[in-house]
Order: structure tokens, then C-alpha cells, then sequence
């Protein structure tokens, strides 16, 4: 089927890379493959996850709203609370 | 009017950022610099790793200095430069410098863009102490 | 926490000034530097001549400056450094440079001290245009 | 008399000394001997000072008021508006 041969590579930094243990994962995707599915799924496997003050989804180096659209092409990665500057 | 817009891995040369937005039109540069300090909500703090998604954070610092191009339509030239890696006390970690033609809106347009520099533009840091390291921000 | 304040006939050493206020304790460095515009209010301007009554200006920039410290407490150090004599487009006239823990109050001080310094700082300004000068604000 | 021995020396700076024509002009000090009194006598003999926006007057570094009292050992200066920074 589609959907299960689709996978999603996911680039991990800060905090987030610390919780996974490695800078990229890659998953099946998620059905819906979406943003908030895709959290989901990563709060499931990493509970610490849940802990951040904030862990959004980026895609193709853009903020991405939880009804966002996935596809096996796109840049995605988890953004841990910033703190530049 | 090309902002001038780079993340380092090499100390920031705080006068060519500066040297870079002044021009004949622009009577007015207003700069910020952020420095390593020596502690951190009253604990010392011996150094600081910044942990930078490259592409991503120059797509959002572009975003942020075009907002501040809408705000402020006189703002003429726009320089941000921000420090990746390990970074020692009084090491430079960012410089924003903006030219306008008067000076309020100088200060405006440069503190603008340092607050949302630091919301949305995906740096990461980590505090070194004596006892251990801490991800700023990560936590409630 | 002596504040660097002078006034000089000789080019303004931008990266001493803010050399002069960057410490291990503060990380906030807000500066504005003024510049020679090649325009004032539409008119085009060949260069400036800034007279200065230097002991008073002293004294006035010191009051300034511990206004300052009254209303920013955890401000940490200042240097002001404006020029006199004839400038030429682009030349540095002023640099103010104030460096706080915290960057909010590193913008608040900075505007409040150039604010403050062209309303009581004996200092004037000639404007040289293609056909003439003016004294910058004498007459209403 | 005491009054007509005191005079006073009083800088000039920008505008104000180009309206009077010399960086120092030496006065017998008005009666009474005050900031106000020295302003309205310098006015009476440079009417162009009167067009200025403002003219204070500093003593010893400082801006003097109106009935700020003047001393022949004083530092005197007229202040035409000021246009620093």
C-alpha cells in the first residue's frame, strides 16, 4: 500500500537530538501524514518529548500548523524552544 | 538594501557588520550585541554551545527582516550576524545593526528585530556551569 | 563603571567605544552612531561643522549619564564620544554605547542618553549646502 | 560704586557669537546683576538674539535661571539652541 511504503526522514537538534539520541530518524509516516499525527507518533515513542515548553514541526524550513501535509521529498524537522540571541 | 544576513562558526567581526549598513543616506545606525556573560538567572556560567539548523534559520531571519522592512519603510540597510558553536565569556554570539535616515526608528527596527530573532530563528543554546550543561528555554 | 565620555576634533574609533563598555557581566550592548547624512529635511548637504563649548558639554553629558544610571539601575558602563571640527558625508559624529545584563534596558538607556544629549549638550551644528550654511535649529 | 566697577565676560558660542561678532564680550554688569537682566540688556544691543528660538544662559557649566545672580569670577556663556548628536 502507499502509505506504508512511504517514510518520513525527520533532522533532530538541541534538545530534541539528545532525547532520540541521533540528528536524523526516519519513520514510517504516520496515517494521516501530518504534522500532529507525526507528533504523535514521536511523543508515543520519546515521552520526553512531551516534557519541552514547545516542539514544533518545520517543513522545508518553514513553521508547519498541526494539519500540515507530510510527503517523503519534504525537509522536516523538530524544533525544540529556540533560544538564539 | 540586501540585508546582509550570516550564521558563523567564526568570531563575529562586529565592525564589518557595522561597515556594512552605513551609507551616506542613512544618518542613523543603531546595534545590538549580545555577549557571553558570566552567569545565567545567578549561576555562573563558564561557556556556551549554539546549535544552529542552518537553512532554516536564514529562511526565518529573512522573514523577520522583511517584517521589519513593512514596519519601518525607511529602514534602509539591515546587517545580522549570528555565532554557532562553542563560545567562551565576552565572546560576540549576535550583532543586528540597522541604518535608517532618522534615529527612532533606528532603535525600533533593530530591538524589533532581535526579539523576534530570538522567538522564531532556530538556534539552539547550551549553558555550560561548573556541574553540568542546560538547554535554555527547553523546559517549563 | 567610570563612563568614557569625550568630545574630539579627530575621527571617532567606533570599535573603542564599544571596546570600552564590554564586560564579562553584561550582555547587552545597545550602540547608536550617528552619522553625516547627505540630506537634511530634502536639501542636499556638502558636510557639517560641529562647534562645541567643551567644558559645559562635559558636564551636561555627565548629568545625562547619571540620569541614566538613576533610571537603569543594573546599567553597567557607557561610553559617549562625539565629534567637533568639520565632517565630511558618512563620518562618524556620535557614538553612544551602553552595555546592560539585559537587552531591553541596553535599548531603553542608549535612546534615552542620545535623546537627552541633543536637548542639553552644548554642541551646535552648521549645515554647509551647495549655496550656503545654516545653524541647525536656531530660528523657530 | 561697586555696581559700575563689576563686569562681566560672556562667552559666545554658534549663532550667538556670529550675531555678535566675537567669541567674548566683556559688559558692566547689569542691575541687578542676574541672569534675566543680562539677557534682556544683550537683546537691547543684539535684536537678532531675540529671533533665536531659544537663548539660555549657562553659569559655571550650568543652565542658570533668570534670577540666577552673576559674579565677575563666573564663567558666563550664551546658549543658542543646541544641535548635538
Amino acid at each position: 500500500m502507499y502509505a506504508e511504503d512511504m517514510s518520513l526522514k525527520i533532522a533532530l537538534f538541541g534538545i530534541t537530538r539528545e532525547i532520540v539520541g541521533t540528528s536524523v530518524i526516519e519513520l514510517p509516516a504516520p496515517a494521516p501524514a501530518t504534522v500532529g499525527a507525526l507528533l504523535d507518533e514521536l511523543r508515543k515513542q520519546y515521552p520526553a518529548l512531551g516534557e519541552l515548553r514547545s516542539c514544533a514541526v518545520a517543513v522545508n524550513n518553514e513553521y508547519a500548523r498541526n494539519d500540515h501535509p507530510l510527503h517523503t521529498v519534504d525537509e522536516i524537522a523538530l524544533i525544540p524552544p529556540v533560544a538564539g540571541g | 538594501m540586501t540585508p546582509t544576513l550570516s550564521i558563523t562558526d567564526q568570531p563575529i567581526d562586529i565592525a564589518a557588520a557595522l561597515a556594512a549598513v552605513q551609507t551616506d543616506a542613512a544618518g542613523a545606525v543603531n546595534s545590538f550585541i549580545g555577549t557571553v556573560r558570566n552567569q545565567s538567572g545567578g549561576r555562573p556560567v563558564r561557556r556556551l554551545h549554539y546549535e544552529s539548523y542552518d537553512s532554516m534559520a536564514l529562511t526565518q531571519l529573512g522573514h523577520v527582516v522583511n517584517q521589519a522592512y513593512e514596519k519601518w519603510p525607511m529602514l534602509q540597510e539591515v546587517a545580522v550576524v549570528h555565532r554557532k558553536g562553542t563560545l567562551e565569556l565576552g565572546d560576540v554570539a549576535v550583532v543586528v545593526a540597522v541604518a535608517t535616515p532618522h534615529r527612532a526608528e533606528s532603535f525600533a527596527a533593530c530591538q524589533f528585530i532581535i526579539d523576534t530573532l530570538k522567538q522564531v530563528v532556530t538556534i539552539w543554546k547550551r549553558e555550560e556551569y561548573e556541574d553540568g550543561t542546560e538547554w535554555v528555554a527547553a523546559h517549563p
